[in-house]
This record gives structure tokens, C-alpha cells and sequence, in this order.
């Protein structure tokens, strides 16, 4: 390559008025034109259209071009497609590169079309540097081990699984608690249709504990994690339940006998388990665990034990596994309102939260499903509810919660239907009833219920004295009137946050986290269940707050994503991969423990050496080697070198 | 009208200097100068560099005996620490300086002031060289090659390399001696002696020959400063700076750690070297000559049996003091005896091979300290100034060359008087040379 | 110099792919608006980032060079950032020592999902180049 | 015939040329060979004399020294204009070398300390009279002048001069070794290397087989040009980074810093606590190498 005449051709993309508002794309591709070593400079409406794609083929024929510039969006978005554009020209496509001048200039310098404009110059000028030293590189395949990895058994999860396994993959299904079901097994209705949450959902648990290409790891957490996309090694850990699983019956017998009574977490504490126990009765997989910290290893349960499944010496177990890829399906948490004082929540006995509200509506909760009011154990007279506890507040959860709005108008029928005489009083900032059937299921609440909405931030809830009323105070911003209500009960939707877990996610995966803290998808529209990491995707909750359809739909989407790769057999990785230049390398061993993949080694000359399929390309053994002798494809020393000096020049 | 003479470079030596001697209009020798043309400024750039670094950045002020500059600097840094290292650092730092004595009186004797005597100095400047020498007199080519070798041999054992040694550490040396490297050296220190020897018969023969010149042309009066153990001739470690008067008293004795009261430079203006001199004689009454006869000057004795033969039958030629200026080739041979001698004695000494050569528990600490050693060349000082963290913070120099700068220059007006007002070369006796060209 | 005579500090920018260089991304997408005084230089990972790379921006005359990596725990490539982190210290030292303020050198940890950061950063960077004036090597002439 | 050679030596501590005496017995073969036209410390040939020889009329000119004052530039110019071949001797003349560490100051901040707030002078003053102008700054000798040899070391090793001069004799130019110093470095190296503790080079007594850096010594060896045969770690010491850097680097102080800031363990050396302990960054990546350095002397805003 380097015996033959660098010719580049430029191409400057108008992205409509994205960029050609800002700057003169014409302009840009004259300045283009007097760069060294440039043949061709055009512009054009869409470079991304097929008449833009269709120019730059073209003119590499017509022009002999060997190298192409395009300056357009990121080349996060569109590298991919002009890539694809110079290999179909017969171009090898690591001869593109990419100015970034409309998310790194004409975007964010909209309102200094003159500095953007030189500044686009600069850009382009620094991408023709980086052009003229390209060098063409053959992509790498690697076999993607057909099997998928889903962490988190919640509906998210359950559904990934599900469409994976159909589709012939081997799953492996983590979930961290005794059983899989997630969130949604503790709700009592799902809106706005008001079927019952667990006759949808259990047949699906127990499909997933039925199928023959679904493992269940339940009660299991990750350790570690190595590998890249299609070639991934993940550690479990699997907590002993000191029951095992495979003799267990979940006939129940053992919790009969249980003297040992503790706070339900399934219930949120409302109601009581014993030492020994299923969270609820349908549990998937339908096994007992002993609470060890609870247990006051009487043994009871040892005895009337007829399969003699219970055994205190059961040891926590790892399991290493080989996955081709992932789907992240961790769900979410609901927030505590400790920092919201004004609402009482934790000194008010009688303020409870959404989540409680609906263990206090489910037919199998700690009440049977009767709604009562926690001190008194009588039905409610009147209820407030207060929208948005945490979320869209600044100082806490800047978010939507997304559920909240719905759920609310959900319950205020539900309790409705229970107890017509009930007042109800909803107080929100706006109603955000989005989705399909919702804002119809919100209007008939009002017109045909008789719940009432009332627009305006709660300021403060306190016990009337001498009672277990509680007094709430707001104000009706619609009609800017101050009002006092006197209820039976508050009912706070507080917020939907991210799973404490989530960090620990993140790293292990080595993803990223959006402000909110919860996941990162690879693009907010074009990639919502991709991550950054190759073959890790993202479903559910744990990417955001959603309901139960759409973290259905990204789950199926996560799964469709999964297996189309696990479909393929092999996965193309970009060939950013280092070299050691074997002349130069002096075996000096910084480079050794650098690499985070192991993937240098020693040759029996004692001479660096990297495995091209273990690298990654991030190229800290070349920016390390003291000796000059590592460098990294496509982000050469003389290439980024070029690069700064034309960032320079002028 | 008046006319200046200009000679440039000064040859055969190693530093940049010019010489130039004014001449009124009736020739009469107005003043001479010797103007050193560079310096390189050690003591401003070592500030700020850590001071274990700046042990082996010194030794760069001289390329022929970096191995003074490197124990200067230790000593003075071990001084501003308050560190003591095991005795048998001190003595392999010992064996380092005479190795490098052996070599630099070798080099110095052969290569820089022989071609005077052996090619004579009336001969053409291209034939005034060592290439002369070793082209017309092999052998004593040969063996001036061999002498220099054992003793770079031994530098590069000790000092790690023979040129810019770096095993000297605060608190000792860096790499022990094995007894087998002890052996072989030991082996090869009796043919040095010969050697030596061999030298010193060459120099007895050249000095017989230019008795005459060597005591009528540049003899003048000056301070003598050397370093003495109690008035014995010493290089290096525990000793005292001593200063003889142009009358032979001597007028002071002085530790190390006191030199300021006793050591002053004069700023010439023409010369990037400063003037060193005697501080209480103040300038120019006070310069003084440094080196091989400034030592051999000061000292009562010499150490050494063999020296102290040779230094007896020097002082019954030239007497002491003695002032005349190429005597310093004949004391630089009797010196280059001891230097044999005193190798032989450290590699006898069972200590030389001991392991304990390093402390390893050192602390830098806010101070400083002087070094004070023998360079071939003269007496040379490193003051330094440490921070709390180790890190120079200033320092001092005096190097060797410098002592003599003045005397140098008094050397050329005293000669530049008698040849262009005496005309003393035409009237001096010299012998045939020895090599004729 | 600007238009208006004003200094106008000249930066470079190296991020990395998966953070800083997508965070940047995200200020362009969300229509932040930052000072137009950087230019983006797109590597894999702020560990690539070979200090002579820093050196060589310097010695061409760039007022301010910014290196934008993931933050700690967040590195694609598990602990590129830590190795980054370190380098650029001593880099920053030894540019102090030959006399460039060490502030022109900045090292950022910014996600993907930080756009506003980076239009904070950049907003200080500008402002505190502005107040350093140009780079003793600043080839721009007054 | 032999063949007419100049050394000069500009600013410069004598040791190359020493290094060139310390061929010893080669010597007896290689100067007859030479015929030597100007070589001041040993020969009496004046510049006068090297001035008057014809232009491209000595064959071979040696350069060991850089230029600290504007005769030095005259002379190199000179020598350059009057011979064929020239070779720079040693690290000044090639990289700057350690008197290139004056370029951390000012000329005019060094010729105070020396001559005017040194402890030891009397009567205060700065040399000015028929003495040449100081330059302000060190640069490499191939900044001023053209060279067809580099032989950088400080001091070269004795055997690289005696080949290259050998080597000349029969109109071949040298190969210089292409990998740094742990190549030909004795000491033993672990799998791989990290850093936990980082120590001044007085700290502790180093294990004598293995490798310094891995020890905790900042050796500059990973960064440094191999030829001289790992001299300073054989005898205990870290490499310095005499030799300069290898030739796919342009620069040997901020690749070592790459090393460095690489290998030191993150978890237990913060990068606070790395620089404090390195203490003085320039001096000790850039100890020969400043004046060739990306950024080669402390930069000063224009007043």
C-alpha cells in the first residue's frame, strides 16, 4: 500500500440543516479540495442516503480514490454504513474515516456558525491526516458459543428466555433470589386490562422451569467475568439453601413446623414466613431455603422431612460457564422514602407505599386482600394518594418513573371496586397515562369512578392529634386554592430506581450507566437493547423505568438480538488489535501485565508477543512500550501523531 | 603599536582554553591571559535533581577522572546526610580513586606532556603528538597502553565502568568485590608496578636531559594546596586540605568542612574559569598550584616505600618547595608509584572482598556536606545542599583545574617574559630528541 | 485569536471510544452548547494516549490538552483509566517543570451519559486557559 | 594511505575521546591508520590550521561535545564544511546530553550561580571580555549540522568506536543495535513486572540477579538504546538512559514515563504518591535527553 498514491475523496454530508444550518457544507468541501493528498471533495443532502452512498462508490471507481473521508455525524453512527459503502466499491473498508462535524460542531456550536465553521475545517483536515495513513486491515471472526446467559428472572428475563430457548439456544437463567418471577409476582392487577399478574405470569415461570434448553440458576449471583462476544466466561455463585433442590418436593411440610416466625420480604415485611420457606406459594423453582441467620437449628424440619432433602452442610457452590452472550435483565428497586420527610413515610404508620398497597390488594398477600388501614386494620375511609415520591424531584430522582401515574389510577379503581364509599384523592403534578388503553382507563377512573384528581404538590402530611388520622396539606394549582383533606391512609408512588446491584453489573460487564444510573443502551433510538460491549444486551427496568409490555418487548428485542448473533455462528471484531514489531521488542515486560485479556505472552526468544483474538485494541501495551515495538491497528503512533499535528496546523 | 599573540585552542589538554600574550611595540610583554572559552555549568543544573542522581551526573565535569568527581559528590552527600558507609565501601572507593590515578598519570605522562621531550619541541606541530610516540617508540607506546589498561580495568571493577563510574551510593557501594575479581587484579598489579617503574626511569632520563629547562623556563613562587593524612600524601578519604606558603611554610591545615575561610575564586573577566586561590592571602598574592607537585609539596612523606624513595631523589634535584612548572611531570610519576603501591596494599587488604559494602536502611535528611578528594589534577571540592526529601538544592564546585588557571597564566607571562624579552629559548640547552622527525 | 482580538485557547482533545468521545456525542446530541476552542481526537481508550502525543500538541503550540477517559471501575478495557491516570500525573509534573502551567494539561472522566459534563469541563477548561493566557509555545501571534 | 581525520571536541567532558584512548591495544592499530589533522587535546594543530584546509578535504571529522557557546556552532560549522564523513561521538554530541539539563534554567540564572552568588567567589563578576557569547540553550548537534554517523553513549563504549573507526577505515558505516537495554540486560525478569513499591536508588540493598525496575529502582533500560552491555545494572546501579532511546522513539523521557505510570501497581501506588516519589520528572526521564526531548527547555512566556 504504501508504494501506491494516497488519493482521498471528502465528502461533506448536510444531514438536512443538522450541519448545512450551521456551516457551509460547500464551503467545507472546497477547503476539502486544497488539503494534500485529496482528489475529490463533494457534498451532499444525506451522504447517508442511497444516492450519497451511490456518489462515493461511484467516484472511487471513477477517481481511483483509495482512501474516503466523509465528515458528517458521529462515527458511532454512521461508520458501520460507509464502511460497508467502501467495501462494496471494492475499497477495504478500514480506508474510512469519519469527521465528526455535526455532534462535535454543528450541534453544539449552533449559535457560532463562524467558529464552526472553523472548526469543521480542523476536523476534516484532521480526519484527511488520519486518512493518508490508514492502512488496510481484514476483519477478525471469532465462533460465538451458542449459548445465552440472562441475568434476572423477572418478566424481562422470563421472556428473553423463553424466545431464546425457542429458538434452539441453550439458556442459562441467573436469578438471584430462591425463585424467578421478579417484580411482577408481587403485584396483585396489571392495567389497564386487570388481569390478575400471577395467572399471566406463573404459566410463563413454569414453561421456563419446563424447557428443556433452560438452566435455572436460581439463588445465584456472578463473580466474575471474562471474555468478549461470543467467547464469554462467567463465574457463578450458587448460596446454599441447605435443602437440595433435586429431592425437595415443596410439599411444605418443613415451614409447618418451622417455630421460627420472620418479617415476609415478598410481603415487604407486612407479613411473616418462617426460617424455612418459599417466598410465595408458586415459586419457580418450588424448592425451600433456610434463612441460616433466622434459624435456630432446632431441626424440626429435619425430621418431618420424608425425602430427607434438608442438609445443614450444604456449602456455596461456583460454576463457571461459557455463554456466547448476554442479556442484562436485573430489574429495579423501589425507592424507600426516608428523604421525602415531609410525607412521613417510616413515622405515620398509616403512610404506606404503592408497592405495599398492592400486597395489601392481592387475594394471596398478607391481608387477603383487603385493604386496610395499618393501625386501625379498618377499612379506609379516605385515601390520598401523592404522585411522583422521589421522581422528577431535582434533589433526588430528576426521572419519570413512568408506572406511576397508571398503577395509581389502577389502584384508586381497584380500591373503588372493593369499597364504592372510599373516598379517593390523587394528587399529581400531570398525569402521564401514556400507552395503549391507559388514558382511557385514567378517563373512566374520573368520569365513571369518582376518584378524584387533584393537581398540585403535596407539602406535607401529619397525624391529625389525637387520632390515627393523618392531615394532608396541598395546594389545588388548578384552582390556586390552599385545601387540608383529612384521610384514613396516604398511599406514596414512589420512585422507581435503579437495583443496587446495578454498579457491580456495570462493572462486571464493563458497561456503562446513563445520569439516571441506571444501564446504558449503545443508542437511545437505533440500539436500545445493545450495549457498549459486544454481545451483552439489555432488557427491562434495568435499562430504565418502563412497564410491563414494553419490558416484555425488550426482552423479546434482547432476545431477537441474541440469537441473531448466536444465529450467525461467528461474529466479525474490528481488527484494533496490537502488534509487536519482533526487531525492536527488547522482552523489557512492561507491556506484560498491562493487558486486562492476557493476551501477550512471551515468545520462547523472549520476545512480546499478542494474540490478536484475546486483544481488544486499547492499545495501552503501545502507549507503554518504551521500546517503540507495540503498536495498535488503526490507532497507529503516526496516525494519531498525523493527527495532532493537523489539529495544529493552520 | 602594540600586538597580541593568540594561541587557539590551547592543545593538549583537555579543557577549551585560548592563550594571549599582549606585546607593547617594543615587544615588551604586557600581560598574558589564559581564558578558559567554555563552561557547562554542573553546579546550577544539578539544583533540583535527586542527590543520588547527582553523584552520577558530576562525574561528567571530566571525562578523564570522573571517578574524583563521583566520590567528591558522595562523600559530600554522605557528609550532608550524616551517613557513615561500612569501611570496605571506603576502601573500594580508595582502590577506585588510585585505579584512576594509574591511568590519568599514565594518560597525562605519554599522551600530553611526553611528545615535549621524546619529539622535542622545537619539532612541527603535526609530528608533536602521542601518534608520534607510539609510531617512532613502540614500546614505550605499548607499555604506556598497557599501564593506562590495568588501570581503566580497575576503574571499570570498582566504579562499574572505566569512565563515569556509578556504583557509589549514599551509604556505600553498589556491587561488593569477589574474591576471584580480587585475584586477578592482584595478578596484574606487580606487572603495573613494573611498569611504573619503567615510567619513572623514563621520566629520570627526559628530566636529566631538561634539567635546564625544566628549572630556568616558567619557574615562579606560589601557594602549594593538597590534601595530607598528618603531613602523609594522600588522595583520599580521612584527611586534611593543606596549604605550603612560596616560602615552604605551612600556613594552614584545615578540614574539609571549613573550606570557604580557607578557599576564595577570583572572577577573571576573560575566562569562563574561575581563579581559585589561597582566601587569606587574598588575590593575587594568594594563587597557588594544586595537583601533582602542589601534593608533593605539601606533604612530608609520601606513603609509600617506593614513592618515598622516589619523592627523596626528587627533592634532592628540585628541592621543596619547588616551584618550577614542568617538575609537575617528574612528581606526577612519583605519585603514579604510590598510586601502584597503595592498589597493591586495598587488594591485600581482606576487607576489599567483604559483602558488607551497603547500608541498607538510609534516610535523606535537610543539610549539607563537603567532599573533598584528590583528582589527578588537584584538589577538588563538592559542597552540596540537600532538602529534607534529598533533593539538591545548591551546590558548589571547585574542580581540580581550576587551582592552577592562575598559576597557568602567571606560567605564560613568566615564559612569554623570557622568550620574547630573553629570547631564553635560543640561549636554554636542549638535547637531541629521542624520536627524530 | 477571535474575531474580536479576544484570546481564543487552542485544545486538543483525546477521548476515548466508549466514554468521553460518546459523552461528547451525547452534549452534540442533546444540542449543549460548549466554546468551539477544542478539536476531538477519537482513540479506543485513554490508555492509548502515549504521553507523546501530549508532548507533541504542547510543542505545536496547543494552549490546552484534554484527555477524557471512563471513570474509575468504568473502563471498557477493565483498568486502561488507572494506567492513563498515572502517566498523565507524571506528565503534568514534568510539563510543570518546563515551565507549562500544569492546568493546561487536563484529565477528565466523563461517560457516555455525561454530556453535560463535558460542557461543564470544557466551559472551565476554555475559562481557565483564558485566564492563563496563551501557551508559552503558542505559535499564534498577537 | 591513511586516512585524514578532525576531532573536535566542543563542550564536552573528554570522555568519548578517553573512551576512544581505552581501545588500548587497538589503538596501536588504529592510529597509524589515521592522519590526524586537527585533534586538540592531543595534537597542536590550531583552528587556524582547520580553518585553512580545503572544504570536503578531510575524510572523516569525529564531533564529541555540544555547542554552549557560539564558537562551538563556529567550529562544528567548520568541521562539517571540511569534511566528508561526520560522526557524532557520544550522547551530547547526538541528544544534548546532561549538560542539556541547563535547559531547565536560564544562561542568565546559571552565569549568576557560577560567578556571582557562588559561596566561594570573591568579588562578584561575569566573564565577559574575549570570552564567547554563551548560547541561551542546548541544542543537538544535528540541529546545527548534518551527520552521516550517530554513535550516542556517555561515554560511547571503547569497542563502538574502535568498530565504527575500523569500520570507516573500509567505507562502512555502522549498524546500531535496534533494541533497548534489557536485551542485552543480565538480570532476570518474573512473568510479568509490577511495581508495589517504588525506591530511590540508596534504598534497600537490591537482589543482585534481579531485574531493577521490578524491584522498585526507576531504571531507564526499557527506554534506552542497547550497545553499551547493560553496564550500570550489571554493577548494581539503574540505567540512566545514557544511549538514548530506541529508533522507533522519538521521545526516550516520555516513553518511560509511559512505562512507568504502566507498570506501577494503581492499587498501591496512587498517582499522587507516584509523583512525589519520582521527584524531579525531568531530571529523571531526561537526564541526557532534554535538549532532544519533544519540548526540549523550560519554556517562558514572551514578555
Amino acid at each position: 500500500m504504501g508504494e501506491k498514491e494516497v488519493r482521498i475523496g471528502v465528502y461533506v454530508c448536510h444531514c438536512g440543516t443538522n450541519i448545512a444550518g450551521v456551516v457551509s457544507p460547500q464551503e467545507l468541501a472546497s477547503y476539502a479540495a486544497t488539503l494534500p493528498n485529496v482528489v475529490v471533495a463533494k457534498d451532499y443532502r444525506f451522504m447517508c442516503s442511497d444516492p450519497g452512498q451511490e456518489m462515493i462508490k461511484q467516484d472511487i471507481k471513477e477517481h481511483n480514490l483509495n482512501r474516503i473521508v466523509v465528515a458528517a455525524c458521529s462515527p458511532r453512527l454512521h461508520e458501520p454504513t460507509f464502511r460497508r459503502v467502501c467495501a462494496e466499491a471494492g475499497l477495504n473498508q478500514f480506508l474510512y474515516e469519519q469527521a465528526n462535524i455535526r455532534e462535535h460542531d454543528t450541534w453544539v456550536h449552533m449559535r457560532q456558525p463562524k467558529e464552526a465553521l472553523e472548526k469543521a475545517k480542523d476536523l476534516i483536515r484532521i480526519a484527511v491526516a488520519k486518512a493518508a495513513r490508514l492502512e488496510p486491515l481484514e476483519v477478525q471472526k471469532v465462533k460465538v458459543t451458542p449459548v445465552c446467559l440472562i441475568v434476572g428472572g423477572g418478566i424481562a428475563g422470563i421472556s428473553a428466555a423463553l424466545d431464546v430457548a425457542n429458538a434452539g439456544f441453550k439458556v442459562h437463567l441467573l436469578e438471584k433470589s430462591p425463585t424467578i418471577g421478579g417484580r411482577m409476582a408481587q403485584l396483585d392487577k396489571t392495567f389497564p386490562t386487570m388481569d390478575c399478574s400471577a395467572c399471566i405470569l406463573t404459566p410463563k415461570m413454569v414453561d421456563v422451569a419446563r424447557h428443556p434448553n433452560i438452566e435455572i440458576h436460581s439463588y445465584s449471583e456472578i463473580k466474575e467475568v471474562e471474555g468478549y462476544v461470543g467467547n464469554f466466561k462467567v463465574k457463578i455463585v450458587e448460596h446454599p439453601r441447605y435443602v437440595l433442590a433435586d429431592k425437595c418436593t415443596g410439599c411444605g411440610k418443613c415451614a409447618e413446623v418451622c417455630p421460627v416466625f420472620v418479617p415476609n420480604e415478598f410481603e415487604l415485611g407486612m407479613g411473616s414466613r418462617k426460617a424455612i420457606y418459599v417466598p410465595f406459594p408458586q415459586a419457580v423453582p418450588n424448592v425451600y431455603t433456610i434463612d441460616r441467620e433466622k434459624c435456630i437449628e432446632c431441626k424440626l424440619c429435619v425430621k418431618v422431612c420424608e425425602p430427607e432433602a434438608i442438609d445443614f452442610n450444604q456449602q456455596e457452590r461456583e460454576i463457571e460457564l461459557e455463554v456466547g452472550t448476554v442479556i442484562i435483565a436485573t430489574g429495579y428497586d423501589v425507592y424507600t422514602p426516608f428523604d421525602a420527610p415531609q410525607y412521613g413515610y417510616g413515622i405515620l404508620p398509616n403512610v404506606i407505599t404503592s408497592l405495599e398497597l398492592e400486597r395489601l390488594l392481592s387475594s394471596f398477600g398478607p391481608t387477603g386482600g383487603k385493604v386496610i388501614v395499618p393501625t386501625t386494620h379498618e377499612k379506609p375511609k379516605r385515601i390520598a394518594f401523592i404522585q411522583c415520591v422521589g421522581s422528577r424531584d431535582q434533589r433526588l430522582f430528576p426521572y419519570c418513573s413512568r408506572v406511576c401515574c397508571t398503577y395509581s389510577v389502577k389502584h384508586a379503581r381497584q380500591i373503588k371496586e372493593k369499597y364504592p364509599d372510599t373516598e379517593i384523592f390523587i394528587f399529581y403534578m400531570d398525569m402521564r397515562t401514556f400507552g395503549k388503553g391507559y388514558d382511557e382507563f385514567y378517563e373512566i377512573a374520573g368520569r365513571e369512578y369518582g376518584v378524584n384528581f387533584v393537581r398540585g404538590r403535596v407539602a406535607e402530611v401529619r397525624r391529625v392529634p389525637g387520632t390515627d388520622k393523618l392531615m394532608v396539606r396541598a395546594e389545588d394549582t388548578l384552582l390556586g386554592q390552599l385545601m387540608e383533606l383529612e384521610v384514613d391512609m396516604v398511599v406514596l408512588a414512589s420512585a422507581v430506581i435503579p437495583r443496587e446491584e446495578t454498579e457491580q453489573i456495570q462493572h462486571l460487564f464493563r458497561l456503562s450507566r446513563s445520569a439516571d444510573g441506571f444501564l446504558l443502551e449503545a443508542h437511545p433510538k437505533l440500539r436500545p437493547v445493545d450495549t457498549l460491549t459486544d454481545g451483552v444486551f439489555v432488557a427491562g427496568m434495568a435499562q430504565g423505568p418502563k412497564d410491563i409490555p414494553d419490558a416484555v418487548a425488550q426482552g423479546k428485542g434482547a432476545a431477537a438480538a441474541a440469537i441473531a448473533l448466536m444465529g450467525m455462528g461467528e461474529v466479525e471484531i474490528e481488527p484494533y488489535f496490537s502488534i509487536v514489531n519482533e526487531e525492536l521488542c527488547s522482552g523489557c515486560k512492561v507491556c506484560q501485565d498491562i493487558c486486562p485479556y492476557g493476551a501477550i505472552g512471551m515468545t520462547v526468544d523472549g520476545k512480546s508477543n499478542i494474540n490478536s483474538v484475546l486483544c481488544k485494541g486499547c492499545g495501552a501495551c503501545a502507549a507503554a512500550c518504551p521500546s517503540g515495538a507495540i503498536d495498535t491497528q488503526h490507532f497507529k503512533f503516526n496516525q494519531v501523531m498525523a493527527q495532532i499535528e493537523a489539529a495544529m496546523k493552520r | 603599536m602594540s600586538k597580541e599573540i593568540v594561541i587557539e585552542p590551547a592543545t593538549r589538554l583537555e579543557g577549551h582554553a585560548k592563550i594571549v600574550i599582549k606585546l607593547d611595540k617594543n615587544n615588551k610583554v604586557e600581560d598574558a591571559h589564559f581564558g578558559v572559552t567554555v563552561t557547562r555549568f554542573f553546579e546550577k543544573f544539578v539544583e533540583g535533581r535527586l542527590m543520588e542522581r547527582v553523584i552520577r551526573i558530576v562525574p561528567r565535569i571530566c571525562g578523564i577522572c570522573p571517578e574524583a568527581h563521583h566520590l567528591a559528590s558522595v562523600s559530600a552527600v554522605e557528609a550532608a546526610w550524616g551517613i557513615t558507609p561500612p569501611k570496605a565501601a571506603l576502601k573500594l572507593r580508595d582502590l577506585l580513586l588510585q585505579a584512576k590515578t594509574i591511568s590519568s598519570h599514565a594518560l597525562h605522562f605519554y599522551a600530553l606532556a611526553a611528545p615535549d621531550f621524546l619529539v622535542g619541541p622545537l619539532a612541527e606541530p603535526q609530528y608533536r603528538n602521542v601518534v608520534t610516540v607510539i609510531k617512532h617508540l613502540p614500546d614505550a607506546g605499548k607499555k604506556a597502553i598497557e599501564l593506562m589498561k590495568i588501570g581503566q580495568d580497575l576503574c571499570f571493577l570498582v566504579g562499574g565502568r572505566a569512565i563515569h563510574p556509578v556504583t557509589s551510593v549514599p551509604g556505600g557501594q553498589s556491587k561488593p568485590m569477589t574474591e576471584e575479581e580480587r585475584d586477578e587484579q592482584l595478578k596484574r598489579i606487580d606487572r603495573a608496578m613494573e611498569l611504573a617503574k619503567f615510567t619513572l626511569d623514563l621520566a629520570r632520563k627526559v628530566v636529566g636531559d631538561y634539567l635546564d629547562v625544566i628549572t630556568k623556563l616558567g619557574v615562579f613562587d606560589s601557594y602549594y594546596i593538597g590534601l595530607a593524612r598528618e603531613g602523609v600524601h594522600t588522595i583520599f578519604g580521612d584527611a586534611t586540605v593543606r596549604v605550603m606558603s612560596p616560602d615552604g611554610k605551612i600556613v594552614a591545615d584545615f578540614a574539609k568542612k571549613d573550606y570557604l575561610d580557607y578557599v576564595a575564586e577570583h572572577v577573571a573577566p576573560h575566562s569562563y574559569a574561575t581563579h581559585i586561590f589561597f582566601k587569606p592571602a587574598s588575590y593575587p598574592d594568594g594563587i597557588w598550584r594544586a595537583g601533582p607537585l602542589g601534593r608533593i609539596n605539601v606533604a612530608d612523606k609520601m606513603e609509600t616505600p617506593l614513592a618515598q624513595e622516589a619523592l627523596k631523589e626528587f627533592r634532592d634535584a628540585v628541592g621543596r618547595p619547588c616551584h618550577a612548572t614542568l617538575a609537575y611531570n617528574w612528581a606526577r610519576v612519583v605519585e603514579l608509584v604510590e598510586a601502584v603501591e597503595k592498589a597493591k596494599m586495598l587488594l591485600e587488604d581482606p576487607d576489599i572482598v567483604s559483602t558488607d559494602v551497603k547500608l541498607a536502611d538510609v534516610e535523606p535528611r535537610e543539610g549539607n556536606g563537603v567532599g573533598v578528594v584528590e583528582a589527578p589534577r588537584g584538589t577538588l571540592i563538592h559542597h552540596y545542599w540537600s532538602d529534607e526529601k534529598g533533593i539538591c538544592t545548591k551546590a558548589n564546585l571547585i574542580v581540580a583545574t581550576n587551582h592552577n588557571i592562575a598559576a597557568v597564566e602567571k606560567s605564560f607571562l613568566v615564559t612569554a617574559k623570557q622568550v620574547f624579552e630573553d629570547k631564553i629559548h635560543e640561549k636554554l640547552k636542549l638535547p637531541e630528541p629521542m624520536i627524530k622527525t | 485569536m477571535g474575531g474580536n482580538g479576544e484570546f481564543e485557547p487552542r485544545i486538543v482533545g483525546i477521548l476515548c471510544n466508549w466514554c468521553t468521545y460518546a459523552g461528547a456525542d451525547m452534549a452534540g446530541t442533546s444540542r449543549m452548547q460548549y466554546p468551539p476552542n477544542v478539536r476531538f481526537i477519537r482513540v479506543m481508550c485513554s490508555s492509548r494516549v502515549d504521553p507523546q502525543f501530549i508532548l507533541k500538541a504542547f510543542e505545536l503550540g496547543a494552549d490546552g490538552v484534554f484527555i477524557g477517559g471512563c471513570h474509575h471501575g468504568d473502563c471498557h478495557y477493565v483498568t486502561g483509566n488507572y494506567r492513563a491516570e498515572e502517566r498523565i500525573k507524571l506528565v503534568r509534573k514534568l510539563i510543570e517543570q518546563l515551565g507549562i502551567e500544569p492546568e493546561r494539561l487536563r484529565l477528565e472522566w466523563i461517560s457516555a451519559s455525561e454530556g453535560n459534563v463535558l460542557v461543564e469541563v470544557m466551559n472551565d477548561f476554555v475559562k481557565k486557559l483564558k485566564e492563563l493566557g496563551p501557551s508559552p509555545l503558542s505559535k499564534d501571534k498577537e | 594511505m591513511p586516512v585524514t581525520v578532525a576531532m573536535v571536541s566542543l563542550a564536552s567532558c573528554w570522555g568519548c575521546y578517553q573512551s576512544l584512548l581505552d581501545t588500548h591495544e587497538a589503538l596501536l592499530d588504529i592510529l597509524p591508520q589515521l592522519d590526524i589533522k586537527f585533534w586538540h587535546t592531543v595534537t597542536d594543530f590550531k583552528y587556524k590550521d582547520l580553518e585553512s584546509y580545503k572544504d570536503g578535504s578531510i575524510d572523516v571529522g569525529i564531533v564529541e561535545g555540544v555547542c554552549r557557546t557560539e564558537e562551538d556552532v563556529h567550529i562544528l560549522k567548520t568541521l562539517r564544511k571540511k569534511c566528508k564523513t561526520l560522526i557524532s561521538l557520544g550522547t551530547c554530541s547526538t541528544y544534548g546530553g546532561i549538560y542539556g539539563l541547563l535547559n531547565l534554567t536560564t544562561i542568565d540564572q546559571a552565569l549568576k550561580r557560577k560567578f556571582v552568588e557562588a559561596e566561594s567567589v570573591q568579588e562578584p563578576n561575569i566573564p565577559e571580555e574575549d570570552v564567547p557569547k554563551m548560547l541561551d540553550f542546548i541544542v543537538p548537534n544535528r540541529k546545527i549540522v548534518d551527520f552521516e554517523v550517530f554513535l550516542p553513549g556517555c561515554p560511547v563504549v571503547s569497542k563502538d568506536i574502535a568498530d565504527a573507526i575500523l569500520g570507516l577505515l573500509k567505507g562502512e558505516l555502522p549498524k546500531p543495535p535496534v533494541r533497548t537495554l534489557c536485551d542485552e540486560c543480565p538480570r532476570e525478569k518474573s512473568e510479568v513486572i509490577t511495581i508495589k513499591q517504588l525506591k530511590r536508588d540508596y534504598e534497600g540493598i537490591p537482589d543482585p540477579k534481579k531485574c531493577l525496575l521490578e524491584q522498585g529502582y526507576i531504571c531507564m533500560g526499557p527506554a534506552t538504546r542497547e550497545g553499551c552491555g547493560a553496564l550500570c545494572p550489571k554493577a548494581g546501579m539503574p540505567c540512566r538512559g545514557c544511549y538514548g532511546p530506541g529508533p522507533n522513539v522519538i521521545d526516550q523521557g516520555a516513553k518511560m514515563i509511559s512505562a512507568l505510570g504502566s507498570i506501577v501497581d494503581y492499587e498501591s501506588i496512587s498517582p499522587e504518591e507516584l509523583v512525589e516519589k519520582v521527584g524531579d520528572v525531568a531530571g529523571t526521564f531526561y537526564n541526557f535527553f532534554l535538549p532532544s526531548g519533544i519540548i526540549s527547555k523550560t519554556v517562558r512566556k514572551a514578555k
